[in-house]
């Protein structure tokens, strides 16, 4: 635990703060990838620092030809997509997960940064806030 | 401290009743709530047509008696909202619904406040499952 | 008196165990159907991949396809199939018992 | 055959979405639904306030139309919707609500009908999750 | 596949279904369990040959000293014994379960027939008809 | 830059494997509690069990009691604690990760 009083300051610098939206599960069984998405884009567009992180089965949102028609839901990876258009760069995947479900960074939609455990550990401790879904 | 709270899941999962145990001894020990925001299958919790049984606790109403006494900002997702069936006066009006459900101490609210509450609290704390 | 199950499994084999419950009841005769994210099942890269052999297994294609995974190896010994196969397998088998 | 569908997902989980597929497709092929029973978060599919989006697939709405096409006996668990905030008018009159919100093509009943289905029927298919 | 002529005329028999009730999720996350065990009641209340099973996280469900008030929720172990008074006696609990978790029979709030898996499958395979919860 | 994150964790780790995923994540510095299904985690039967000597462990004592595991065999690691040490816990890390 860090001392609660210098985070006090440090968290009251409204516009400085690094937010980390935490991806874990997979699409399509319900819409919290969906809503997890719209809130990374309203994250992004009120012009907060904005990291996103796909762990477990929260990667196989990023699998490419995703054909959700077939049973009639949005697709995720337009929304994904729509990502780049507002500047979310900061996309980092755990690449245990990646490994573990045989996925390659030519099977993803977007371009993601797929990172070992201890980049993994770092990053999420970096962050000022996580938002979790 | 000033706290926000993010509660995801629907009032029938004990998740939400962990979120409402938080808020109680959070306010009681003289932290602020700065909001609480409802989403994904959270926004169920709007709905003022919940009927408890009189040997069950009432979890919607337990929210409720905690705005009164704190002025709480309980903010539900409008477009989670919308999807699952939770609608004030003013949404009911626009999707020409005769009825509403939206319980007078609850706000829809887009995402934006969601942001806001991540920016201005010093702690969010995310419940779902 | 021994029936027919049909088995049906929205899990991802990845996060959580219940496929692995659903193995420990199926016995010569059933059918495993997977749908829905059990269609996560049908990746070779699946932990329990390798006890689906000699056993019948199902799985939803539009599934697949909503997840992208038509693109990624899949298990050869599950068979693909649609909602009409879905509802004439229900008939066929004598119970159905869903695993959620 | 006879066949029954339990279904105990909210409408926003896909297992809802698969259980409408399975009874259009069982009813187009010449099978006969005896009943539909919404149970657990599956009672929330009984809402009449749900605002779908354009582009969005309205689950609630496809059901309604099953519903007029094949005369579907479409049933939500009393006890768990009351808990849920789904209601009718006689119960929004019994706990004193202004409102109510469950659908014409639906109806509130006891687990007594989730038992008639279950023995009535040749086959009884659960979707949940 | 059994022939389906056969199981036609077998499942049209009204009165004399089997119904196997299964139990798979731990207590108090959710309430599936209570409203699981509102169906077995119900079931049992309509004159149901009713046989209840409980597996995995399932088991949890039976564990004793439930003192569920602490977290404001109805007391499972309440609706279980009064499962007795309904003639509910075929109650069986899966005995890999049970191990696995280091359950013994002297925690559980009511009498339960541990059984191995095969004795497991071949209950489930008897069964006309199965819930799963 | 580095902060400390109180990890909530909700699941029961015998049926899947969010704990796991925690554990990947976690720190020196950090804490996990358990809370609701999660409590399960306290059991010494569970299968991460050996994973959490030296973490800084904690679970809901009414969700433990709830469940009926006070009288079971616990890991002894875990401390028991109450809402009002789960919001005090809140504060004093940097931040909540909650893993459901």
């Amino acid at each position: 635990m860090s001392n609660s009083l210098s985070s006090n300051e440090s968290n009251t610098k409204k516009s400085s703060k690094k937010i980390g939206i935490v991806m874990r599960h997979a699409p399509y069984g319900n819409n919290l990838a969906h809503e997890a998405l719209d809130a990374a884009l309203a994250t992004s567009i009120y012009g907060q620092e904005l990291t996103l992180i796909f762990m477990g089965d929260g990667v196989f949102q990023l699998l490419h030809q995703q054909e959700s028609k077939a049973i009639h839901q949005k697709n995720l990876e337009k929304q994904l997509t729509a990502l780049e258009f507002y500047d979310i760069e900061k996309v980092f995947a755990c690449k245990h997960s990646l490994d573990e479900r045989q996925l390659k960074q030519n099977n993803l939609s977007i371009n993601v940064a797929a990172i070992e455990t201890e980049e993994l550990q770092q990053l999420l401790h970096e962050q000022d806030v996580l938002l979790s879904f | 401290m000033i706290l926000s709270l993010a509660i995801h899941s629907p009032p029938s999962s004990q998740a939400s009743y962990s979120a409402y145990q938080f808020a109680k001894v959070a306010l009681i020990q003289g932290h602020s709530i700065y909001r609480v925001f409802f989403y994904h299958n959270g926004v169920y919790h709007g709905s003022d047509l919940t009927c408890s049984g009189q040997d069950e606790f009432d979890l919607i109403d337990a929210w409720k008696q905690l705005q009164n006494e704190y002025q709480l900002d309980l903010v539900a997702c409008i477009a989670a909202g919308l999807k699952r069936g939770i609608i004030d006066t003013t949404e009911a009006e626009r999707y020409e619904k005769d009825h509403h459900n939206l319980g007078n101490h609850f706000e829809l609210s887009g995402l934006g406040q969601l942001v806001d509450a991540t920016v201005t609290s010093e702690r969010l704390i995310s419940f779902g499952g | 008196m021994k029936h027919s199950i049909l088995h049906t499994v929205n899990q991802s084999p990845f996060s959580n165990n219940t496929l692995l419950q659903c193995l420990n009841t199926y016995t010569d005769g059933d059918g495993i159907l997977f749908l829905e994210n059990g269609a996560y099942a049908a990746l070779l890269s699946q932990p329990a991949s390798h006890l689906l052999e000699n056993k019948t297994c199902y799985v939803i294609e539009v599934d697949l396809h909503a997840r992208g995974l038509l693109e990624q190896e899949l298990n050869a010994d599950i068979q693909l199939i649609n909602y009409e196969t879905f509802v004439q397998l229900s008939t066929e088998y004598d119970v159905v018992q869903s695993w959620y």
